[in-house]
């Protein structure tokens, strides 16, 4: 397809009051490609997506900077706004904030129309119908009217695509289109923008998610820090990676790693050391029929005397109810068992009632039915004040660790209350405890007079698990504890875990909506949907054979 | 782990719409229950502190204090106005008047009370709503210009709201008084009944408000400007004045529709001032003389219109936010 | 950026990539931007005026001189005199002191009862007695909301007669509501965060959590909002001696230099012109440093 | 919006773009009187709460009810009575009954006849306690009735001779009302009075203005008037403006024609501006004076009243308060009465002198804040203000002599308080001094001021007697005053009576009650009625 490129980027730079974000970047995009440009958070592939429509914000400067007859970087203010909408389009990451929550979405469509077209309301109105039917939403008629705070996930990302489509625009600039859905939307958005590619639209797409990128982009542009480290065909940059750093983000994927083995290199932080290449990785045009992974020999533990439950929960059931809305189901006759040392994974979509679930069995809402016991003890329905003496024996992690520490506290004070909140004894020794758990989990002792706004995101982790550690517990219930990282910080918090587990014994009730962690990750699976646990056991059978049909879709949509 | 949010309903529309027309009936009973509820305990409070408070409330009937009114006079005052008897009797037959809607006869003007403040009402209402537009006005002019202006129009645009905001009513009226009639005579110093004598009144009570309200309002407008949608929006190639009246002017307002009980209920206090500077007739001017001639039905009266007024305002502007926002928020 | 985001979230570094909110450390002091060093120097020159007027204004308040009433603006009298001859520079210098007080005092007593009231309210956690307190707590605040603020400052002081000591009473009372409302749903907010979640899974008791992570977090905003507050409080003062109910004459209060100079305004403007920008220009400065304070405060 | 809208900066300065052309403009005609046009008079007092001066009677009703309600008969400016409704009138000769022969042809504006019987009529009305009358109750404290001896002759009998009943009678609370009228409920009357005066009440909106139009069938004017017949202005509308920086701004932008309690200030610039001329009217009755608490410590001591009257000096603080339009006062009674006496002497300023009075009288001692002590306890005066009757002219005259007072030793608490409050202070014997203006026409305000009788307090609490002047000759002299009928013995009566009070230093007289009309040129013929200096807008046209 060697037809003009439609965009030329050359020696891009851009800088934020003197401080260079993206330092000479170059790659074009043809009509009907789709370009990934990939990288972890702080990478610069943002700001360059940006740029591309003058939305930057920093001091932008480029040898050459084309799209289609249009010289971008001559463009002032208002020939920016010429182009924005009828050449390029932008789709962002979440649709919830990403449309005006105030307004209906057809309204949001018809701005785009009413500024570049001079179409009458009526025509302005089929237009909207035509573009919202194209990416598939259902029933656009009622839909123009609704907010995006009444549609769900899958719809709210269709709708935010029509309003970047209806223009027709040559180029279509994708920021994190997937990041914030669930695997099941994430296909089918996946799937509209490859529609589009075959339509002759040329598609940048931006991503961390090396799945997508695999399955939608015709090349790759790997970035690290404002910097291209390689790019190339998908084939050759994913099957293939040159760069160092393009193997450690490969490596870093859990799919396809067998339970136990280390995601990142033993030495603290993302270093450049090479890990053992990963199993051979089927390459796009494989992807046309059912994926069927590599059979995973699974390291079967040593069927030993059975360990004994820790955590067992049987016939879980909690309702919500809101005024004027109809009662909403949220837990419906769960039962789980998780074993000692053993971790037990929870997946499903969101809203499928894996939090609440966790929240019941933390002792943090009472079940409407069902019961749960800890260490055989009766654990929930239970009077708080009879719970409270033995919340030692259970600790938590969350998705979002920031928000759970106290704004005015220290990381040692933090660890210094864990320590002491378990136990009534032994004030004496808490500084060397503290030191103890922050060697546990990684971090250099001066760690404990910083404050945890000042940490990044995986040493916030760090210490949010040190933190559930800290008062000895039996079992930890770990609330998608990574799905805000990049990938190579997930790696190393995953195998912090995996030997955590394996040096004290440590249970894990491990929830998380990514197939590929959990099943690197736990011994045995649940998978649940709309509150319901529709299948149940052993990781490796229940991935290689899924009985129930929610399941085989769960599978069949990882990309 | 925050307590996950019940998902939103997907589809089924009918249900939805019976709840809706459910949840307004019972969203309007709501707040007119809590509308009486507020009304007799302004009544019940104003009832016992205007008791406590010295001067004898025969001697207010009679021509207000000072009056040598006589002893015959003062004793029948006392039995016909019932004020003989134990205070829980005066208490509980003043609560049977006011719930048939007789809000008695007043002491000092010895007119109906529920007449006098029919007439005075739509006067000091009138003044009110019309210096809460003018207050919005303001704050949003002031809201568009920081916008629009650049670096040195937000800076500008921050101190005038926060001056505005500091300004004491009497003493901006005096200031306003002396430009705009005394030296440029532009203006009738003194309400004329005419819209241009309602001028300087409404002016004068909006400033402090309008300094209030652009604050709130400035700081939602940060808040909206940084929100992704704007990228969105910005990324279809709309211009920034576009974007502030399509997207930012409904963020920026929110808040201060929730404020506008508030708003109300201090422009009611301004207007004592500002009705006795102006010589305007109002719930403000007999407010004041009320209190000193200790004429407890026009208090109780006038209390109890102003709670009226505030109880309506803010359920109004409770509506226009849900209109707005129709988002369910955890109140 | 474009010149839309010129107004970035103040603790937002400018340039930052969007979509991730960096926020500056909450240092003590910052990057002290031009107006509020501006308002510091005003609210200490304040400070100075109230704790040694003599420093700044030598002459008597008091001091009658009936032959020079009503002298314009001049060398020996920078901001003119009153109708009996006394400095308005002295007296609003002398006068800071009472204003001052009343308004602090007037601030401390609306926080302090806006703080009971809002715990109360806020920290019931939906179970029976916590609904009822903030039921109960929330009608009184609607009904306190519905009576405007000076029909309660008057019943006060028709009780207690006028004085410094009333309207500093009852200029608290009117201004408590407002802080209870705020201190209710930021106790609610703190209440409901994570941080409280993960101190009952470590077994914290319900009182520790309060004393330890609700109040700090809750009421750190009101300390900053009081500042907001002492302003008003100081209009409102100056408002009730305008309606004669304040500090009795001849205290050089502002409210009351204010009133009276009103019915001069025809002859001598200043009398009434520069005892007012006294009360604006602290009220400005108090508002404009607790802004700071809270844009400071809240990138935490 | 599509259109890009300026910024509303602020709405004051579009207000200004749309009234460009309502400048002042006031061109000064000759005052040749011009038949109708409308006249607006602004008000400064309280609202009055009734508009029937019968009920209540303070000065804002008498203000407004000149206009329209009439009295038997009238003052001219030398203080001698002239007929009004009353042609003719003569004293039986045991003083027991005042015989008044009626001017005939004159109906009320509801077309009743005014007759012998209306005047009976009027005064049981004014009698009847459901009236809740004071000042006219008190003013007929001694008619016993009235006898309508023919149609045009009225006969009121008396319990006791009474010198003071003409002058009484010269008093808006006791004019004539239509005794139809008066008939309907008081609610009613209050809001409509019907009177025999050159205008009719037409309407009431409360905080607003009274609407006053011509009574075309008008025959009863006062002996001194300036011409019979209707008057000149067709429409009367009476503004209540409490603000007196706002009045006067009015007055100046030609809003209003004619304001009344004109303010010191006001009166200095309405002098240096052609378009505004001055009406100075002090009002009958006493003088603005303070009052010393002779009933109690430290004021029971003679020596102490004398030092404090004679150690401060007020001169100087009345000519810069009230820029010399209030001139000292040293009678107890305003130079309205012709029976004022005066004794300059009595008030000469001698600080030491008062200094040596006070050591005699024990207080010797000084306290660290320079006060003097007797015994421990200091030289206190407590002195209640009431913001309503004390205007800020005065209430500054009051600081000035608090700051007099101090040097001297004494220490003067001033406590400003509203109506019922400083009512209630005075009630409660909780004073040293006092200012308290006394409006009522005549001489005979001495008896109820400085009588023993004066001060037991009615049954409301109130009394008139501050100073608490208990002195047996005095009241002798102030009844038989009150009930000779030669004017001559009358005149030394109170002479004698004045120059009691004054060496008693139980009072120090400030100025007269100060009474100041501001009228803009464009209006002419506008007069101050002598009984109680209210302006009578009979006269008044408008020229422009």
């Amino acid at each position: 397809m060697s037809v003009a490129p439609l965009l030329e980027v050359e020696g891009l730079r851009v800088a934020f009051s003197g401080r260079r974000v993206v330092d000479d970047v170059s790659f074009t995009v043809a009509a009907g490609e789709c370009v990934a440009v990939v990288g972890e958070s702080g990478s610069g592939k943002s700001v360059t997506a940006r740029a591309l429509l003058g939305l930057s914000g920093g001091q932008v400067d480029a040898r050459r900077l084309r799209l289609g007859g249009t010289d971008l970087a001559a463009l002032d203010e208002r020939g920016w706004r010429g182009v924005r909408g009828p050449q390029v389009g932008l789709v962002l990451q979440d649709a919830l904030v990403s449309l005006d929550p105030l307004r209906p979405i057809g309204r949001e469509i018809d701005d785009a129309l009413r500024l570049h077209t001079r179409l009458g309301p009526a025509a302005r109105r089929e237009r909207a119908l035509d573009v919202l039917a194209e990416v598939g939403m259902p029933d656009p008629e009622t839909r123009l009217g609704q907010r995006s705070g009444e549609l769900s996930g899958g719809l709210r990302q269709r709708a935010l695509i029509a309003a970047a489509l209806v223009l027709r625009p040559e180029l279509v600039v994708a920021d994190e289109p997937t990041t914030a859905l669930d695997a099941e939307v994430q296909r089918v958005v996946v799937d509209r923008l490859a529609a589009l590619r075959d339509a002759g639209t040329g598609v940048l797409a931006i991503s961390h998610d090396l799945g997508v990128v695999r399955r939608l982009a015709d090349r790759v542009v790997v970035m690290r820090a404002g910097v291209v480290v390689e790019s190339g065909p998908t084939e050759q940059v994913l099957g293939a990676p040159r760069h160092d750093y393009t193997r450690m983000l490969l490596a870093a994927l859990p799919r396809g790693v067998a339970r136990g083995a280390r995601l990142s290199p033993r030495g603290v932080g993302p270093g450049p050391v090479v890990p053992a290449p990963p199993a051979a990785v089927p390459s796009r045009a494989a992807h046309a029929q059912a994926p069927a992974p590599a059979p995973v020999p699974a390291p079967a533990p040593a069927p030993a005397a059975a360990p004994d439950v820790v955590l067992a929960a049987s016939g879980l059931r909690r309702v919500f109810t809101a005024r004027g809305r109809a009662a909403h189901v949220a837990v419906d006759d769960v039962s789980l068992e998780l074993r000692a040392g053993e971790t037990l994974g929870l997946v499903g979509a969101s809203g499928s009632g894996k939090t609440t679930t966790a929240r019941l069995l933390l002792g943090l809402d009472d079940p409407d039915a069902g019961s749960a016991t800890l260490l055989g003890q009766p654990w929930a329905p239970l009077r708080e004040r009879d719970r409270r003496g033995r919340r030692a024996q259970l600790g938590a992690v969350y998705q979002d660790p920031a928000s759970s520490f106290d704004p005015r506290w220290s990381v040692g004070r933090v660890l210094a209350d864990a320590v002491t909140a378990g136990r009534r004894t032994r004030p004496t020794g808490v500084a060397a405890e503290v030191a103890s758990l922050l060697d546990r989990v990684g971090l250099e002792p001066g760690t404990a007079d910083r404050h945890p706004a000042s940490l990044s995101g995986g040493q916030r982790q760090r210490v949010a698990v040190a933190r559930a550690l800290a008062p000895r517990p039996r079992v930890l219930v770990c609330d998608e504890p990574v799905s805000a990282l990049d990938v190579s910080v997930q790696a190393q918090v995953l195998d912090l875990l995996d030997d955590l587990q394996r040096e004290e014994g440590l249970a894990y009730l491990f929830i998380s909506h990514d197939l590929d962690v959990v099943a690197h990750m736990s011994d045995h699976v649940a998978v649940m949907q709309r509150g319901r646990v529709v299948e149940q056991g052993r990781t490796a059978e229940v991935f290689a054979a899924p009985q129930h049909p929610y399941t085989r879709a769960l599978l069949a949509a990882r990309p | 782990m925050t307590r996950p949010s019940p998902t939103e309903a997907t589809g089924e529309a009918a249900p939805r719409r019976r709840g809706a027309a459910e949840h307004v009936l019972r969203w309007t009973l709501a707040r007119v229950v809590g509308g009486l509820v507020v009304l007799w305990a302004v009544a019940t409070l104003v009832f016992f502190a205007v008791r406590l408070v010295p001067g004898d409330p025969a001697e207010a009937i009679l021509g207000g204090p000072g009056s040598q009114a006589s002893a015959e006079a003062l004793a029948l005052v006392r039995q016909e106005y019932g004020l003989d008897q134990p205070l829980l009797v005066q208490y509980l037959a003043q609560l049977g008047r006011l719930a048939t809607g007789d809000l008695g006869t007043s002491y000092s003007l010895r007119t109906d009370v529920a007449g006098l403040l029919l007439d005075q009402l739509p006067g000091t209402i009138a003044l009110a709503l019309a210096s809460l537009v003018v207050a919005w006005a303001i704050a949003l002019g002031t809201a568009w210009w920081a916008t629009l202006g650049g670096r040195v129009a937000a800076g500008v645009s921050s101190a005038l709201e926060v001056v505005a905001a500091a300004v004491p009513h009497f003493w901006l009226a005096s200031v306003l008084v002396l430009v705009f009639s005394t030296q440029l005579g532009l203006l009738p110093p003194v309400s004329t009944g005419t819209p241009v004598g309602l001028v300087l009144p409404v002016v004068t009570l909006a400033i402090p408000v309008a300094g209030f309200l652009g604050q709130v309002t400035r700081d939602s407008l940060l808040d909206a400007a940084s929100a992704p949608f704007t990228v969105s929006a910005r990324a279809r190639g709309e211009s920034p004045s576009g974007l502030f009246r399509r997207h930012l002017l409904r963020h920026a307002a929110l808040p201060g529709l929730a404020l506008s009980g508030w708003a109300f209920g201090s422009l009611l206090s301004g207007a004592v001032v500002v009705e006795s500077v102006f010589a305007r007739p109002g719930l403000g001017r007999t407010l004041l003389g009320a209190v000193t001639l200790r004429d407890i039905p026009l208090v109780t009266g006038v209390a109890l219109a102003s709670a009226l007024a505030y109880v309506v305002v803010v359920a109004l502007g409770d509506l226009a936010e849900r209109a707005v926002d129709p988002r369910e928020r955890a109140s | 950026m474009t010149v839309l985001p010129t107004l970035p979230r103040p603790d937002e570094r400018r340039g930052a990539s969007p979509g991730r909110r960096s926020r500056r450390l909450p240092g003590p002091l910052g990057r002290l931007r031009a107006a509020e060093t501006v308002a510091a120097l005003v609210l200490l020159g304040v400070v100075v005026a109230a704790l040694a007027p003599g420093l700044l204004a030598p002459g008597d308040p008091l001091a009658v001189a009936p032959a020079d009433a009503f002298t314009a603006p001049s060398p020996a009298h920078p901001l003119g005199t009153d109708e009996s001859g006394r400095g308005i520079w002295t007296r609003i210098v002398h006068g800071t002191g009472a204003s001052l007080s009343i308004g602090a005092l007037a601030t401390l007593l609306g926080t302090g009862l806006g703080v009971l009231l809002g715990v109360a309210a806020g920290f019931g956690d939906g179970r029976w007695p916590g609904r009822a307190a903030d039921a109960g707590v929330s009608r009184l605040l609607e009904v306190l909301f519905a009576l405007p603020g000076l029909l309660l400052a008057l019943v006060v002081i028709a009780f207690t007669g006028p004085g410094a000591v009333p309207a500093t009473l009852a200029v608290g009372l009117a201004t408590a509501p407002g802080y209870a409302r705020i201190v209710r749903s930021q106790v609610r907010r703190v209440r409901r965060s994570a941080m409280v979640e993960a101190a009952v899974v470590l077994g914290r008791r319900p009182g520790t959590v309060l004393w330890r992570h609700v109040l700090p977090n809750a009421l750190a905003p009101v300390v900053v909002l009081a500042t907001l507050g002492l302003g008003q409080a100081v209009v409102w003062a100056s408002s009730l001696s305008y309606l004669g109910l304040g500090s009795p004459p001849p205290a050089p209060e502002w409210g009351a230099m204010l009133s009276a100079g009103r019915t001069y305004v025809q002859v001598a403007w200043w009398t009434t012109v520069f005892p007012g920008l006294a009360v604006v220009l602290t009220a400005a400065a108090s508002t404009v440093l607790g802004r700071g304070l809270a844009r400071r405060g809240d990138a935490s | 919006m599509r259109t890009r809208s300026l910024p509303l900066l602020a709405l004051a300065a579009s207000g200004a773009l749309l009234l460009a052309g309502c400048t002042a403009d006031e061109a000064s005609g000759e005052a040749t009187p011009v038949e109708g046009g409308t006249l607006t008079y602004a008000t400064g007092d309280a609202e009055p709460t009734c508009l029937d001066p019968h009920v209540g009677g303070n000065y804002p009703q008498a203000l407004v009810s000149t206009q329209y309600a009439e009295s038997l008969v009238s003052k001219d400016d030398d203080g001698q009575i002239v007929p009004w409704l009353a042609d003719s009138w003569t004293e039986a000769d045991d003083g027991l009954s005042w015989t008044f022969e009626l001017k005939p042809g004159v109906t009320f504006t509801d077309g009743t006849p005014f007759d012998a019987a209306a005047v009976a009529a009027n005064v049981a009305h004014v009698q009847d306690p459901a009236t809740l009358s004071s000042t006219g109750y008190l003013a007929l404290a001694k008619v016993t009735g009235v006898e309508a001896v023919d149609d045009l002759t009225a006969r009121i009998d008396l319990s006791a001779p009474d010198s003071a009943l003409l002058e009484s009678l010269t008093q808006p609370w006791l004019a004539m009302e239509s005794p139809e009228a008066l008939t309907r409920p008081q609610e009613v009357n209050c809001e409509s009075p019907v009177g025999t005066g050159p205008f009719v009440v037409e309407s009431w909106t409360k905080q607003q203005q009274v609407e006053l139009s011509r009574n075309d069938d008008y025959s009863s004017p006062p002996a001194d008037a300036a011409h019979t017949g209707p008057a000149h202005l067709e429409e009367v509308v009476w503004r209540f403006i409490p603000d007196s920086a706002a009045r006067y701004a009015a007055l100046q932008a030609g809003q209003v024609d004619v304001i009344d309690n004109a303010q010191p200030d006001t009166l200095v610039a309405a002098a240096k501006d052609d378009a505004i001329s001055e009406i100075d009217a002090p009002r009958p009755g006493a003088s603005n004076r303070l009052e010393l608490n002779s009933g109690k410590a430290p004021f029971d001591d003679e020596r102490v009243r004398e030092a404090f009257i004679r150690g401060v000096d007020v001169d100087d603080a009345i000519d810069s308060l009230f820029f010399g339009t209030a001139e000292r006062s040293y009678s107890p009674l305003s130079s309205a009465e012709p029976l004022a006496f005066s004794d300059p002497s009595l008030f000469e300023v001698d600080a030491d002198a008062a200094g040596d009075l006070l050591d005699e009288a024990g207080w010797t001692s000084r306290d660290s804040d320079g006060y003097r002590t007797k015994d421990g306890t200091r030289l206190s005066l407590t002195f209640p203000v009431s913001t309503n009757q004390s205007i800020p002219a005065e209430q500054s005259l009051f600081e000035q002599i608090q700051a007099g007072a101090k040097t001297l030793g004494f220490e003067v608490v001033l406590q400003p308080l509203d109506l019922s409050s400083w009512y209630g202070a005075l009630g409660s014997n909780d004073y040293d001094l006092v200012s308290a203006p006394y409006t009522k026409v005549g001489p005979d305000v001495l008896r109820i001021l400085f009588d023993t009788a004066g001060i037991t307090p009615a049954p409301s609490g109130y009394f008139a007697n501050h100073a608490q002047l208990s002195d047996p000759a005095l009241d002798d002299l102030l009844t038989r005053a009150s009930q000779t009928s030669d004017a001559d013995e009358r005149a030394d009566l109170y002479q004698q009576a004045q120059e009691i009070v004054l060496e008693s230093y139980t009072v120090l007289p400030l100025y007269d009650q100060q009474n100041h009309y501001l009228v803009r040129s464009s209006v002419s013929g506008v007069r101050a009625l002598p009984p109680v200096q209210a302006v009578t807008l009979y006269d008044a046209s408008v020229t422009d």
